[in-house]
């Protein structure tokens, strides 16, 4: 791993941190980017005993086998991508030897599983307006009758490809998109949040704030 | 039998006038279909026509009905965004197209009916180094093959057409264009009813609501047509169907390389001339001009699976003025007045099939796909021959179906992208 | 100011206590809040608004909807302005401007109307009849009619506003929000559904706003407040008023155009978008777009004064305006006599109605009978007196027939017609949806036949025109909507409401009031704005335009920016009694999006300027733009072209950075390469499928070049593919291709070779790829490596290492495209900027020097090495490309059976080569076409063009790639270059300039 | 714009998916061995029928998986979707 000095993230460019403050108050969006975390690209066939096994003796949970949910286990998040792949999300660092645990546990197997850790930005997103702003880009059924905390789903928002993660019932969801797309989907982002009033957020505040924030049903997406 | 109409011009129309336009003569009959005809020609298009016209005209086979399974005109003739040129890349095509405008250059006259010939110039916009290199590459070969081409600099397309967003930041910056002068529009329906009248007065039964349901051989060659107007006698047959091609094709047990896809268009309100140079950029999918009636006549892509449902999806349009909109700010107050859908038939290689088949007497005319409202009189005439000498003209020989087995494409895939 | 002379004093839904004042023509008027232009102009006594298109006709208000074919007007200014704005779809705001348009110098005097002289000689298609002589007169007879196109003017300046869209999914979609769709949405809705409701206007209530009628002994706006409020509190509702479904698509996929701000004029808040798009996905949708009323056709129905029957009454009771103080009614059905009573009532004289039918006998026509008001039965309005104005109506008797005018003519004066010859569902959608439609003889109209996709049409929408049946229609179509989408299967419906209803009799069709004895039909106008007239569409079957659609084009009857709302039925009806056909027969013509038309703005949204399309961007993009470099666009990416100093040429640029690189090292941001994972026990299987050449021998930790094909041998992409273990590949492939490439992997594996045990995973964005090339360049990743071992026999060309470079962990890879030593370092994408840094200050003691797009294709042109998509165009074989050695001949691979066809056998196939104008600082532009020698007449027969073109600085001479017939075997020969201004002689060489042994391959 | 269900992710919107054309065409086992006529059927004779037709989509936005789909071409109606590795409906002629 190299030293932290070395790394910028995916927006590093756009100096979110001196922009963003503690407490969003009366923003009706709120984004950060989430950056550094680790993501392992998991491929291998789910049919076969051995690899769901192998893969739950690793990681502690299995790779959920439903298309578009999400398995939790401490701090390991499993999102299902395809029948035969999943997006394995880990702190930061522990990548490498996560890769190593699990190339170890299936070797043998016919799988993959590769270091993707900075392919996909990830962009934080809360707020009552949240699912608004998600809407004006994105044709999945956001509705909480359709998708949940816990849902995850593969689609597009406005013109690039996104993995969506719903995190809690805020909502907040953790938007994955391709880094080289990243700086368009952030302004795609500030743009579309622009009439709801926005604010970005401090990355270590997030968690904080959406926590504490109650369940509101904004208008638009009832 | 001959039906010499009313000739049209100014005079005609004051003396008609006189009686309250009580006294026009029919542009064409509907006459019941015949038992038997020397030609039927499938599909009232503008090319089925204009092959019937030729064929009375410069082969002297007047026994020809053409029938049609809806109205006359009403296939993808009556639905394109109307854009003629000529401006090919390969020898191959530069001859045809070329061919055809310059019919279309004196149709006019020839057919005492206004078709609006408007040659007021086609743009082909270049917006990267890429699209740059191969408009500089058509250019060349065109002109090498003697029509012609031009290319402008940005400067020169910003005063051509002021009101393009020709600035460096642009999403599509425009680097250059490629103007073909002699390139414009032409009023698509004025063409298919041009050909009907001339072809009518040439003794052509053109028969519409009958539809071909069957195509009945006789050994190796034909005998007829089944119609829903029952079965007609003939000894040769000209298939020009375009979209349908494949259900004509599949009733005699022949397979095309052709599928049928959604090809949109749409106008604005009418407004104010501000275009009046036919603008094209098939990087961004964006082909616009404005007609002579004020609307903006604005072509899209087509959407990628096959359908024979004469219209298309919402996202290509909406992809398509999304383009439209980064070129012409000026356009985003100006309002969608309809949009339609044709039937293409696009062939792999962005090239037409104009053919004899491995039956006798049977011929195909298709493939033109996206763009072949430019050559309907230089189609019609190159199938005429074809079909009245039993081989092809020297224009449309390499449009033969065997080229997909030889590997003989004429690849027009550049110059087509979706080519109007 | 002028005062609002025809404002009724009480009633209505305008505000009175907020005024607003507004700008018509140069002229100030007065209205209110809730009004629009169109019901404020009638307000101030002002009838003449617009003039036609072709005759330029004067014209006034027909509707008070979205269906006006006349009230046409420009609408605000500057960048902001809208052409075509329907003056009853403006809702008033405070400083409006407006005026009429297709008019000079004004609409009172109006130039234009010169063409009405001539409308004689100016039947349907007259164009297609004349302006053919002189040949070369035409351009100047365009000239003419181009001046004389189009409504309204297009703004000048790019549009102030933004635009916004919006997915959204329901489970009932109720379009219309008059009686039927407010109970539709609330039987839906109470059935727990997630419901749209979707109305054009600003307020809901459709028909009732004008109606002034009772349910349940409520008014119909007490009626309309308590379903709004209900609706209103219930979460799973998305009320949209301002909003129009434009369109019905596949799989019940709908859109809205909802207008945010319009109404607020230049005063709304730049943070809200002025009109938004909704994406509907519905499961079901309630189609309740209510009826148009029809016109009648007679004598100069068009004149200014001469409106429909039920705008009358709305004008009246929702905005409180009397069209005028003298009015002729003129009907076939009962509705206009509702209309008659609110007008009587409200204090304008009713003069006369004109009933088609001998003896109407509904209730409502009763009641003003025994108001005293007069009755004509059998009679109809021969003609309209009056110009800017209707001034007075000739009455006459139908025969029995009523085909013809008989009895002595009587006059009427009048300054208002009221007209209602039927009504027409709005059937728009449902015949989007591809719903059939039926003819309803009874009801003398169109309704839905069957349902197509997951939908129902309820109340006028489907030829229901009672109050009473509506509401129950509505509301058993909402509950059925709700419980197909799979919700709350045993609400029910409520009662029906308790209304006295009022008896109607049938309506008698009158399709075209007969000429009077020799006159004729010219005058009778079918479609107002396009000015079609009887006459013209009895023309149009003369000439035998006998199809419907025919009729359209030839006439242009229904191609306005109404679509023919009020005037298509009318039209068809005539054209079928010349026929002989009956209308069901006749048919329409189709039916296409939008419902109403729609700005290309709100099509867009957001995706406009920046947001237009993405730009994807590099790790070390912000290195590059700080450095001043210049960028091409590839595909999606913004690449650095070349990175000018100040005062530097983009020539002098590349001279610079080629040389660097040739003698010292350059560096080159090559992260957008596409680079794929490939793992698995049958990769290698796989990789021989995909490509020409074989890859089972290559050794672990060895790169190879190879060259894709599509199934029509036709090269397709190329990179260089190492292999990193036993089953593990990673491939590289173009910029431009890298999506294309792995979805074709993708599709092979899935489709065609399912047990192929092979994994693909695309790491482009994973890794940064910084190239350094040129002799120093192992000395400076020496530098900056302790763990790997640059020494060239252990780290030999053409492959790839592990270690950490800079203290990042990195992959290196030693191939080379610049054909000089070098090293391609791959680290992940967030150190990516890390070492880029370190290379160029570590680099600086040897002189690095960034190099852009422009020169690395010098440098590999130099070399011969071919890029995809610039040597090949879809019609290049890798043998015509001169790489027959790495075809391989003993296994199968995509595309070899098409490499054996005769055209692609064929022995003068074009191929590539190097070609050397013979004047070394002549640079052909790429893209020039290859002669044998220039005739002086075209055609010229073309041998080839020049693919590649460049000043190489280090041969100091042009070079070019070309492909030229049979060009392998003419090495030495020289060929002709035709260009715009000379020719230029050039020399057939082979494709390598520089180093063609490879000896600098090794620094 | 058609409504899609991917056998995986359920109901998506066209825009998600690539279109591949006709299903069920084979890759000939041995493509030396074919004539040039059978080879240019195999590469471009397609079927292109009027009504139902079987064919291919991939959810390229989605969970990127080929799968079949019968889909009528002039109603764009869609009847039966199926895994690449399931035979067509019954009622389809192939
Ligand atoms: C939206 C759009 C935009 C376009 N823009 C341009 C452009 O700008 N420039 C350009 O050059 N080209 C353009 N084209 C292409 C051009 O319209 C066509 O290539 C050309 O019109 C084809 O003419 P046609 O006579 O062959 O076909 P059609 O006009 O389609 O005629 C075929 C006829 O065959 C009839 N038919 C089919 N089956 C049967 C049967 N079984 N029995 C009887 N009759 C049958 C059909 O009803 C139809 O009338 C465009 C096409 C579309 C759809
Ligand atoms: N007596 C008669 O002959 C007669 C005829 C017609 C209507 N009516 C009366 O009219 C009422 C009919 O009620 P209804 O609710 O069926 O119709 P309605 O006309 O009251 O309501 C229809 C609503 O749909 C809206 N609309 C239409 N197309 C739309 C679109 N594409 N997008 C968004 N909104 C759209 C209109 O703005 C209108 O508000 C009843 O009161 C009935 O008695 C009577
Ligand atoms: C060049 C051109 C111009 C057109 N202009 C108009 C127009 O001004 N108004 C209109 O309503 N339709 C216009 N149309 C569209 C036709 O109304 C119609 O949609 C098209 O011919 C396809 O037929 P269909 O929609 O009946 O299937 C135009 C079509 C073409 C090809
Ligand atoms: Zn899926």
């Amino acid at each position: 791993m190299a030293k932290d000095y070395l790394r910028q993230s995916a927006l590093a460019h756009l100096h979110l941190a001196a922009l963003g403050v503690d407490d969003p108050d009366g923003a009706g969006v709120v984004l950060c980017e989430r950056p550094f975390r680790g993501q392992l690209s998991l491929r291998g066939n789910s049919a076969d005993h051995e690899f769901v096994e192998g893969v739950q003796g690793v990681l502690g949970v299995g790779a959920p086998l439903d298309p578009n949910t999400v398995n939790v286990a401490g701090n390991i998040t499993v999102l299902w991508l395809g029948p035969n792949e999943w997006l394995i999300v880990t702190p930061d660092g522990q990548e490498t030897e996560l890769v190593e645990r699990i190339s170890d546990a299936l070797a043998g197997q016919h799988f993959a599983v590769s270091d993707v850790s900075d392919s996909r930005a990830i962009i934080g997103l809360t707020g009552i307006h949240a699912r608004d702003v998600l809407m004006k880009g994105c044709s999945l059924d956001l509705h909480p009758r359709a998708f949940n905390a816990g849902s995850c789903a593969q689609s597009s928002l406005a013109r690039c490809h996104v993995l969506l993660h719903q995190i809690n019932e805020i909502p907040t969801y953790d938007i994955y998109v391709h880094r080289s797309f990243s700086d368009y989907a952030w302004r795609w982002l500030e743009d579309a949040a622009r009439e709801y009033g926005f604010a970005i957020i401090n990355q270590s505040a997030i968690d904080v704030v959406t926590q504490r924030s109650t369940r509101k049903e904004s208008p638009v997406s009832a | 039998m001959n039906n010499k109409p009313s000739k049209y011009s100014i005079v005609s129309l004051v003396r008609n006038a006189l009686n309250y336009h009580q006294n026009w003569q029919e542009a064409w009959r509907s006459p019941e279909p015949k038992k038997e005809y020397d030609v039927i020609i499938v599909g009232a298009g503008g090319h089925g026509l204009a092959t019937a016209y030729y064929l009375a005209k410069e082969h002297g086979v007047t026994d020809i009905a053409v029938l049609e399974k809806g109205w006359l005109g009403g296939g993808n003739t009556g639905r394109n965004t109307t854009i003629i040129r000529s401006n090919y890349l390969w020898d191959e095509s530069a001859a045809i197209y070329e061919h055809a405008l310059k019919l279309y250059e004196g149709l006019s006259q020839e057919l005492n009916y206004n078709i609006m010939l408007s040659q007021r110039g086609v743009l082909n916009l270049a917006h990267n180094l890429h699209d740059l290199r191969e408009l500089s590459r058509r250019v060349n070969a065109i002109r090498l093959n003697g029509v012609d081409s031009e290319i402008l600099t940005t400067e020169q397309v910003k005063a051509m057409v002021p009101i393009m967003n020709t600035s460096p930041h642009s999403r599509y910056p425009v680097l250059g264009a490629s103007l073909q002068r002699r390139g414009g529009t032409a009023r698509h329906d004025a063409v298919a009813w041009g050909f009907a009248r001339g072809a009518d007065a040439r003794g052509v039964d053109i028969i519409q609501n009958c539809e071909v349901t069957g195509i009945k051989r006789n050994g190796a060659g034909v005998e007829g047509v089944q119609t829903s107007r029952g079965f007609i006698k003939a000894k040769k047959i000209g298939v020009v169907a375009a979209g349908h091609s494949s259900v004509l094709a599949d009733m005699v047990g022949l397979r095309l390389p052709i599928e049928s896809h959604p090809l949109q268009a749409l106008v604005s309100e009418p407004i104010k001339p501000v275009l009046d140079t036919v603008v094209m950029s098939a990087a961004v999918h964006v082909y616009v001009s404005q007609s002579d009636k004020g609307e903006l006549v604005i072509g899209a892509g087509i959407d990628s699976y096959n359908s024979y449902a004469q219209r298309g999806s919402f996202q290509v349009v909406q992809h398509q003025i999304g383009a439209l909109l980064e070129l012409f700010p000026i356009f985003s107050r100006l309002r969608m007045l309809r949009q339609w859908g044709g039937i293409v038939d696009v062939c792999p290689d962005a090239s037409p099939i104009i053919s004899k088949t491995p039956i006798k007497g049977l011929y195909f005319n298709c493939g033109w796909g996206t763009g072949g409202f430019k050559t309907t009189p230089g189609s019609g005439w190159v199938f005429a021959h074809t079909i009245a000498q039993d081989r092809p003209h020297r224009l449309n020989e390499p449009y033969n179906l065997e080229r997909f087995s030889t590997a003989y494409l004429i690849d027009e895939h550049g110059a087509a992208a979706v080519a109007h | 100011m002028s005062q609002q002379t025809y404002r009724l004093a009480v009633g209505g839904h305008i505000d009175r206590t907020r005024p607003l004042s507004f700008d018509f023509n140069g002229k100030r008027y007065g209205g209110y809040v809730g009004d629009t232009l169109a019901s404020a102009l009638l307000a101030n006594g002002v009838h003449l608004v617009g003039r036609s298109y072709k005759y330029h006709r004067p014209r006034g208000v027909l509707s008070a909807g979205s269906e006006e074919p006349n009230a046409l007007v420009q609408h605000g200014t500057g960048g902001a302005t809208d052409p075509n704005f329907r003056a009853t779809q403006v809702e008033l705001y405070d400083e409006l401007v407006a005026a009429s348009q297709n008019c000079w110098p004004s609409v009172s005097f109006d130039l234009g109307a010169v063409n009405s002289l001539f409308s004689r000689v100016l039947p349907a298609g007259f164009y297609y009849k004349t302006f053919m002589w002189p040949k070369a007169f035409w351009k100047y007879y365009e000239y003419v009619i181009r001046r004389a196109a189009g409504l309204g003017r297009a703004p000048d300046a790019p549009d102030p506003a933004y635009y916004d869209n919006m997915h959204v999914h329901c489970e009932v979609l109720v379009v219309g929000g008059g009686v039927t769709g407010l109970a539709a949405a609330l039987s839906a809705a109470r059935a727990d559904a997630r419901v749209i409701l979707a109305d054009e206007q600003c307020e809901f209530g459709g028909g009732l706003l004008g109606a002034g009628e009772q349910i349940d002994g409520m008014s119909t706006d007490e009626w309309v407040a308590q379903a709004v409020a209900e609706l209103a509190s219930m979460k799973q509702v998305t009320l949209l008023p301002r909003s129009t479904v434009i369109g019905y698509f596949d799989h019940n996929f709908l859109t809205i155009a909802e207008r945010i701000q319009d109404h607020l004029g230049p005063m709304g808040t730049p943070d809200k978008a002025r009109q938004r798009l909704w994406k509907v996905r519905a499961k079901q949708v309630v189609l309740a777009t209510g009826a148009h009323e029809r016109p009648m056709v007679f004598k100069n129905n068009d004149r200014p004064g001469i409106m429909l029957a039920s705008a009358a009454q709305t004008y009246v009771n929702r905005f409180a305006v009397k069209p005028g103080n003298n009015v002729v009614f003129f009907t076939n059905n009962d509705s206009a006599y509702g209309a008659a009573l609110t007008l009587a009532e409200a204090g304008i004289k009713v003069a006369a109605v004109l009933d088609v039918r001998a003896q109407p006998t509904g209730r409502l026509a009763t009641k003003v009978r025994d108001r005293g008001i007069e009755i004509l039965g059998r009679h109809a309005i021969a003609a309209a007196m009056g110009k800017k104005r209707v001034s007075a109506v000739e009455v006459m008797m139908l025969n029995e027939s009523a085909d013809r005018l008989i009895g002595t003519a009587r006059k009427i004066a009048c300054d208002l017609v009221c007209m209602s010859a039927g009504w027409s569902p709005a059937v728009h959608l449902f015949s989007q949806s591809r719903g059939k439609l039926k003819y309803d003889a009874n009801r003398s109209c169109f309704v839905p036949g069957d349902s197509v996709q997951a939908e129902r049409s309820a109340g006028a929408a489907n030829g229901t025109f009672s109050l009473a049946a509506c509401i129950v229609e509505g509301h058993e179509a909402g509950l059925a909507a709700a419980t197909d989408a799979g919700y709350n299967k045993n609400a029910s419906v409520p009662k029906a409401p308790v209304r006295q209803e009022i008896e109607e009799a049938p309506v008698d069709p009158l399709w075209l009031v007969p000429a009077k004895a020799g006159e004729h039909t010219n005058k009778h106008f079918v479609d107002f704005q396009n000015d079609v007239t009887a006459a013209d569409v009895v023309l149009a079957a003369r000439e035998g335009y006998r199809s419907v659609e025919h009729l359209k084009r030839y006439t242009t009857m229904g191609m306005g920016t109404d679509q023919g709302k009020t005037s298509n039925v009318n039209a068809l009806a005539i054209f079928g009694q010349v026929l002989g056909s009956d209308i069901p027969d006749v048919g329409t013509t189709t039916f296409r999006p939008p419902y109403t038309p729609v700005t290309f703005g709100v099509l867009v949204g957001r995706d406009v300027g920046e947001l237009a399309d993405p730009v994807r961007r590099t790790p070390m993009h912000q290195w590059h733009e700080s450095k001043g470099a210049k960028f091409e666009d590839v595909g999606q990416w913004r690449r650095p072209w070349y990175y000018p100093l100040p005062g530097e040429s983009m020539q002098d640029a590349v001279n610079r950075e080629c040389l660097a690189t040739r003698k010292a090292i350059g560096i080159l941001d090559a992260s957008t390469l596409g680079k794929i994972d490939i793992r698995g026990p049958h990769a290698a299987e796989f990789l021989d499928r995909i490509y020409t050449n074989g890859w089972k021998k290559l050794a672990i930790g060895r790169c190879r070049y190879g060259v894709m094909c599509g199934e029509d041998g036709m090269v397709f992409d190329d990179g260089v593919t190492a292999r990193l273990g036993e089953n593990h590949y990673w491939m590289t492939t173009t910029t431009g291709n890298a999506a294309r490439v792995l979805a074709w992997l993708e599709e092979w594996l899935q489709t065609e070779w399912p047990e192929l045990k092979v994994y693909c995973n695309s790491m482009t964005e994973h890794w940064a790829t910084a190239s350094v090339a040129g002799p120093l360049a192992r000395k400076l990743v020496a530098k900056l490596t302790s763990d790997i071992d640059f020494d060239p026999d252990n780290f030999p060309f053409m492959s790839c290492r592990e270690g950490a470079v800079a203290g990042i962990p990195a992959r290196v890879f030693r191939i080379s495209f610049t054909g000089e030593l070098s090293f391609e370092i791959n680290v992940r994408s967030s150190c990516g900027r890390a070492l880029w840094n370190t290379l160029m200050t570590v680099g600086e003691q040897y002189g690095i020097t960034p190099f852009g797009t422009e020169a690395m294709h010098v440098l590999r042109a130099e070399k011969g090495f071919i890029i995809a998509g610039q040597e090949t165009d879809g019609t290049v074989t890798p043998i015509d490309l001169g790489l027959e050695p790495m075809v391989s001949k003993r296994k199968d691979f995509i595309g070899k059976r098409s490499l054996s066809r005769p055209d692609t056998q064929r022995e003068d196939r074009k191929q590539l080569v190097g070609l050397l104008p013979v004047d070394a600082r002549e640079v052909l532009p790429e893209g020039s076409q290859i002669v044998e020698k220039v005739d002086d007449k075209p055609p010229v027969p073309m041998i080839g063009h020049v693919t590649s073109s460049y000043y190489s600085a280090y041969l100091e001479r042009s070079i070019a790639l070309a492909l030229i017939k049979r060009g392998r075997s003419r090495h030495g020969e020289t060929v002709q270059v035709p260009l715009e201004d000379k020719v230029v002689p050039a020399k057939i060489s082979a494709p390598q300039f520089y180093d063609p042994e490879g000896v600098r391959i090794n620094g | 714009m058609l409504l899609i269900k991917c056998p995986w992710c359920g109901d998506r919107d066209e825009h998600e998916f690539s279109y591949g054309g006709e299903a069920h065409i084979v890759r000939p086992r041995d493509p030396e061995k074919l004539t040039d006529d059978q080879w240019a059927d195999y590469l471009f004779m397609r079927k292109n029928p009027k009504g139902a037709h079987l064919e291919r989509w991939v959810h390229a936005h989605g969970c990127r998986r080929w799968f079949n789909v019968e889909r009528d071409t002039v109603t764009h109606a869609i009847t039966a979707v199926y895994k690449m590795n399931e035979k067509p409906p019954r009622s389809s002629k192939t």
